[in-house]
């Protein structure tokens, strides 16, 4: 069994369980076992991009220092600490990266750290797990793992920009990503292209412009929805939350009845292997997605 | 002076006596008391039983009652105000309830009377210092409560009377006893932490004259969780606090009711007229008045306020004879000489030892027993240990808790203390401690029954500062139950109480009627109180103090 | 390429400068050919779209910038910045502007008028991304 | 700094005496006191500034430096010894909003804690706060604890808290870390806890007066009586 370094980011352990939950369970199947960091603390998202402001980069580095400690508690590991939410996974890489090509900021940075006795070397590798799935496991053990192909399933990959931007953070090619296709097809699902697979939910607007988020949504469900999906795919809390919760809103406006459930890559995955049911914490979905796995008879 | 782990060369030989005779220890019953024992121990030791620091009181309600000299120079003083000088035609604050003291009672009364009734607005608290600033928070090791099985508010009453020497009054021991579990069914609901055990019962230990495992415990911080936890919820009710304003006399009607205090603003200088139908007094206790010159655990603000004003208002009051020394206090280092050391060290398994490294007693006799059974260690055999200013003491072993409950027990469970002992470089986990007794609980008070009303119409009585619930000698983890049992007693029977009271013209003549009682008595010495807070500072400084003309 | 020739206030020049520090990107090196603006997924709701706050930066007319929404709807994507021929991170741009106005005036979201059940239901990255991008 | 004031007498004991700066005067001092006696010592009479006087209650606060050191240091008067060259001044009252909520209608999680500090999605983990805390609490990882919504950490990392409120002082997130710590203390006493089920059983049994008749019988007993009854009563052993 081969352990990571893991570091969950605050939605995982509050409102997208049933992606942390799903994504160790398969993790485990797959010999690659997903570890929490102890102590963790916020990632720093939404990445400041000032050039000045060396407060804001004290949270990822911290992570990193901390997950570079965790290291020595683990088995067969390497130097990557793994992320599952989108947003931690970008702001993690691009810190990553802005401290080699800064040593000064690392520098200052660690003068911070060290008076609580951590420090950080660049000695890390931030790595979405979707990066572990594809380049160190491989599609062919992930399908030789499905024992209920979620057939029927026409499912639609939305990758948001968290996966893609900046070109320091991107998990696959910038324009033309295939991983989640990939994935998807793996575990006997068929995946539907949409044009708008990374174009913006509205993000953190959500707080106090639900209105801009409101209008995101309805464009990337309906190019989904008219190229034939009938569920979406994502990786990240926040495109899960505002999708999900948003086309709830939308419903009880127009009386819409035709919704696209929203599930984590992992909670497929876990279905696919067969896991239990209550690790994807469906609850906690607004459009639940049992209707459409019943219906496909895939319960 | 050279230090070795935070002690000294010479303490170190004694130290290497305790580790030797530390595993033939671990399972060695030092033998209990007889009460014949007992009796001996505490007539021969106990300053309660010291005849030539106490003296007759010469006038009020007790006239006659055997005191220590410092309660009774308090008690036998003049008022701090001239009463001709304050204006009680402006009422500032008219009130249904006026709580004195911000304390575990104070506070929990307030509460209660909201919960029965009282809008908060009609309910106004009086603080000497911060809303807390009480020996509520201090208290470490835990409260009693009788809920388990094996347990009964009977065998709790049989184990409160007789450590308090069967002088407590019946009916207020039984209402202790009885409310406990309702306390803490609140608490529980309010969210305070209470330890759990692995299979989700309470943690439970015995303390010193227990025969249950009745102690339920917070870590070793019981006092400060239970507090902040009631205090938070006082807060959520928007009761009116004020802080640094303490009462200074209470005021009565012309047929002799309690109708309010004075109340003064430390910070500013001004005073306040506060009307009451009802006025709960829950000052607290006296520690910082050193009876008989001992050192004491009490916060800055314990100077025995609300024992004083009462009396002037012709309450009475009992077992003010009566002073509760908590056997372990700190004697080394000399920084934190008198500071608890929580009696749940002793619950945990820690034995009382003397210079040779032998157990000097049982380590869990009731307080007054095993506070004499150390002062007799200390003063007349030559087994006491002396720090470097010349305290003598005797060793508590800490690091035998971790022998039987393992390593990590003391971090876990006395994290303060820990805390407390690092900051001075010993490490309680590997060196014993050395401790002696200290001023710790005001046994007695003003007089009260088990509604809470005291002998004199209008004036309630909640907490340390009353007289009757301990008898002579209060049981460790009766004093946080008390002041949540009486405290939620005074706010209900409160919250009745104004509904059918009118309160007349106010008036200061009882503290009138007092000073030409004192004048009568022709004192050698003229004294003022309340003492509000204690002096500290050098003499040096007091010699050199000018007060300006304004 | 510089607009050397344009004679600047004071004002306008501190505002060019700090615009650029903060960003570390330089502003004329912006030739206007609208592509940020062209697959901004929320230009419909920009009162400028974002090439047009680049040129008021350009010209350094700080009042104009202020007043425009763009920079508060800018939702940090990214996708102007790796899709502009020039490399101009365009959205540290906006952040720049953002937090120009941050540093004057820290709570442009007013915290306090978030309603609770509001902040009972959101996913707390939407509060820790959204604080970071409208408080100081 | 002004002229040095010595307040001593005993030219003997000069060995033992340190000096500190207290809100920028010169002192001399035993060497063998805590912050606050030396302060009472110098002629301070605190109103503000001391409580339990055992590191119990948060209310002497004190922040100082030390010559040479660019560090800020904080520490509990009551606690904490006096050392050459501090220079030193108390907190009277830390500034810190605390809302008003009903702990019957609440969940315990994150949302619960943002619903009424928002401002812990603020944090930048930067460590100020832990930096600071004389109780050695790790603060920054029990808000972050509180923000992950794992509140039975936040809780039991937090315990040790008395609320003195230096960390508020240091927070550039603005966050009132001990109201925080409050709030998840009661969400994880209140929901996380359990409370044991004999405890309501016993409440019935004392409300329907099941020991009533016991009382009657333990109050009519004389004194020797009494005694003699508590003498062997049974004691209850590990």
């Amino acid at each position: 069994m081969v352990q990571y370094s893991y570091f969950p980011g605050c939605n995982l352990k509050t409102n997208a369980k049933g992606f942390e939950e799903t994504a160790i369970a398969v993790s485990k199947k797959l010999n690659s076992e997903l570890v929490e960091i102890p102590n963790w603390n916020c990632c720093g998202t939404v990445h400041t991009m000032t050039t000045d402001n060396l407060m804001k980069r004290i949270a990822p580095v911290r992570v990193l220092a901390r997950s570079k400690n965790h290291l020595e508690d683990l088995k067969d590991t390497s130097n990557h600490v793994v992320t599952l939410c989108s947003m931690c996974n970008s702001t993690l890489k691009i810190v990553n990266e802005e401290v080699k090509e800064n040593p000064d900021d690392l520098e200052t940075i660690n003068f911070q750290l060290e008076e609580d006795n951590e420090t950080y070397s660049i000695d890390m590798e931030v790595k979405h797990f979707l990066e572990v799935l594809r380049d160190s496991i491989g599609f062919e053990q992930i399908r030789s793992n499905v024992v209920k192909p979620l057939e029927g399933l026409k499912v639609s990959p939305y990758y948001g920009c968290m996966l893609l931007h900046p070109e320091k953070a991107k998990i696959d090619d910038i324009e033309m990503p295939t991983v989640l296709e990939d994935l998807m097809e793996s575990l006997g699902a068929e995946a539907i292209f949409s044009p708008l697979f990374k174009y913006c939910c509205g993000s953190y607007h959500i707080v106090d412009q639900e209105d801009i988020v409101a209008g995101q949504v309805e464009k990337i469900v309906e190019a989904a929805r008219v190229r034939g999906a009938n569920a979406l795919a994502v990786a990240c809390p926040l495109c899960a939350y505002n999708i999900d919760q948003q086309q709830k809103v939308i419903d009880e406006k127009t009386g819409r009845k035709d919704s696209l459930p929203v599930f984590y890559f992992s909670q497929l995955m876990a279905l696919a292997f067969g896991e239990s049911l209550e690790i994807n914490h469906f609850e906690d979905h607004e459009i639940d997605p049992r209707i459409l796995l019943e219906e496909l008879k895939l319960l | 002076m050279k230090l070795i782990g935070g002690y000294t060369e010479e303490m170190r030989k004694s130290i290497e006596n305790v580790n030797k005779t530390r595993s033939k220890r671990i399972n060695e019953a030092f033998p209990h008391m007889t009460m014949e024992e007992r009796d001996k121990v505490l007539k021969e030791n106990h300053p309660d039983y010291k005849t030539d620091v106490k003296r007759a009181l010469l006038y009020g309600e007790n006239k006659g009652d055997i005191v220590p000299e410092e309660i009774a120079n308090i008690l036998e003083s003049y008022p701090i105000i001239n009463p001709d000088e304050i204006d009680l035609s402006k009422i500032d604050y008219d009130v249904g309830v006026l709580i004195i003291g911000a304390g575990g009672a104070g506070t929990a009364a307030a509460i209660w009377a909201n919960y029965s009734g009282v809008p908060a607005e009609d309910i106004l608290v009086s603080s000497k210092l911060r809303h807390g600033d009480a020996n509520t928070v201090m208290a470490q090791g835990g409260i009693q409560i009788a809920d388990r099985p094996e347990d009964s508010p009977l065998i709790h009453y049989l184990d409160a009377v007789g450590g308090g020497h069967f002088d407590n009054i019946p009916e207020l021991a039984k209402a202790l006893v009885s409310d406990a579990p309702t306390i803490l069914k609140w608490h529980k609901d309010l969210g305070v932490m209470y330890d759990l055990d692995e299979n989700g019962n309470f943690m439970v230990l015995s303390g010193g004259g227990t025969s249950r495992f009745r102690m339920h415990s917070s870590k070793d911080y019981t006092g400060l969780e239970i507090f902040r936890v009631v205090r938070d919820e006082f807060r959520n009710l928007n009761i009116p606090v004020l802080e640094f304003t303490p009462a200074i006399e209470l005021l009565t009607d012309e047929t002799g009711r309690v109708a309010g205090a004075i109340l003064y603003h430390l910070e500013t200088k001004q005073y306040f007229v506060v009307r009451a139908k009802t006025t709960i007094m829950a000052t607290g206790g006296f520690g910082r008045l050193h009876v008989a010159g001992f050192p004491t655990t009490n916060h800055y603000g314990a100077t025995m306020d609300g024992v004083l004003m009462a009396y002037r208002a012709n309450a009475k009051l009992r077992n003010l004879e009566s002073t509760q020394f908590h056997p372990t206090g700190a004697a080394y280092p000399e920084q934190i000489v008198g500071l608890l050391i929580t009696e749940k060290v002793r619950g945990l398994g820690a034995q009382v030892l003397g210079r040779n490294g032998e157990q000097v007693c049982y380590p869990l006799e009731p307080r007054d027993v095993e506070a004499s059974a150390i002062i007799r260690c200390c003063n007349n055999t030559d087994n006491y240990i002396e720090s470097p200013t010349g305290m003598r003491g005797v060793w508590l072993d800490s690091p035998l808790i971790e022998e039987i409950r393992g390593k990590g027990t003391i971090k876990k469970n006395l994290a303060a203390m820990d805390r407390m002992f690092q900051r001075f470089g010993i490490d309680m986990t590997v060196d014993p401690i050395l401790i002696y007794p200290t001023l710790h609980y005001q046994n007695g008070g003003v007089l009260h029954d088990e509604r809470c009303h005291s002998s004199i119409p209008g004036l309630m009585i909640a907490g340390e500062v009353s007289g009757g619930v301990h008898g002579k000698n209060r049981l460790m983890g009766n004093s946080l139950l008390e002041i949540n049992v009486f405290g939620r007693r005074a706010g209900i029977e409160a919250a009745k109480e104004i509904n059918k009271v009118k309160v007349g013209k106010l008036s200061l003549d009882h503290v009138r009627k007092n000073t030409l009682t004192l004048d009568s008595l022709g004192l050698k010495e003229k004294r003022y109180a309340p003492m509000l807070l204690p002096e500290y500072r050098s003499d040096i400084v007091i010699d050199r103090l000018v007060q300006l003309y304004e | 390429m510089s607009y050397e020739y344009i004679k600047f206030g004071q004002e306008e020049k501190d505002f060019i400068e700090k615009i650029q520090e903060i960003s570390g990107q330089n502003i004329y090196s912006c030739y206007q050919c609208g592509k940020c603006s062209a697959g901004c997924a929320f230009s419909n709701k920009m009162d400028k779209t974002v090439n047009q706050l680049i040129h008021f930066i350009q010209m350094g007319q700080k009042e104009k910038v202020l007043k425009a929404n763009t920079h508060w709807i800018c939702a940090s994507c990214l996708t102007c910045t790796i899709r502009c021929p020039r490399e101009i991170d365009v959205a540290a741009l906006m952040e720049a502007v953002r937090e120009y106005i941050l540093r004057e005036e820290p709570e442009k979201m007013k915290i306090a008028d978030i309603p609770k059940d509001v902040l009972n239901k959101l996913p707390n990255i939407a509060l820790v991304g959204s604080f970071r991008k409208k408080t100081g | 700094m002004s002229k040095i004031k010595t307040i001593t007498e005993n030219e003997k004991e000069e060995n033992y005496k340190v000096k500190i700066y207290i809100m920028g005067q010169v002192y001399e001092v035993p060497a063998t006191l805590t912050i606050m006696k030396a302060m009472e010592f110098v002629g301070y009479k605190f109103t503000r500034g001391s409580g339990c006087r055992a590191g119990f209650c948060g209310a002497c606060s004190t922040v100082y430096r030390k010559e040479g050191d660019f560090h800020i240091y904080t520490a509990l008067a009551c606690q904490t010894m006096v050392e050459e060259g501090m220079f030193l001044t108390q907190l009277p009252f830390v500034p810190a909003d605390r809302p008003v909520y009903d702990i019957n209608n609440l969940v315990a999680s994150a949302n619960a804690v943002l619903r009424y500090f928002p401002e812990v999605a603020r944090c930048l983990s930067c460590n100020a706060c832990s930096k600071v805390c004389p109780q050695d609490i790790k603060v920054m990882d029990y808000i972050q604890h509180s923000l992950q919504g794992q509140i039975d950490k936040a809780a039991e990392e937090s315990f040790d808290c008395v609320s003195c409120g230096l960390c508020v002082i240091r927070c550039p997130a603005e966050i009132p870390q001990y109201h925080v710590a409050q709030l998840v203390r009661r969400l994880y006493g209140r929901y996380i806890m359990k409370t044991p089920s004999y405890l309501g059983e016993r409440i019935k049994e004392i409300d329907d007066g099941i020991y009533e008749d016991g009382f009657k019988e333990l109050f009519s007993l004389s004194k020797d009586e009494l005694e003699e009854k508590y003498k062997n009563r049974d004691k209850e052993t590990n």
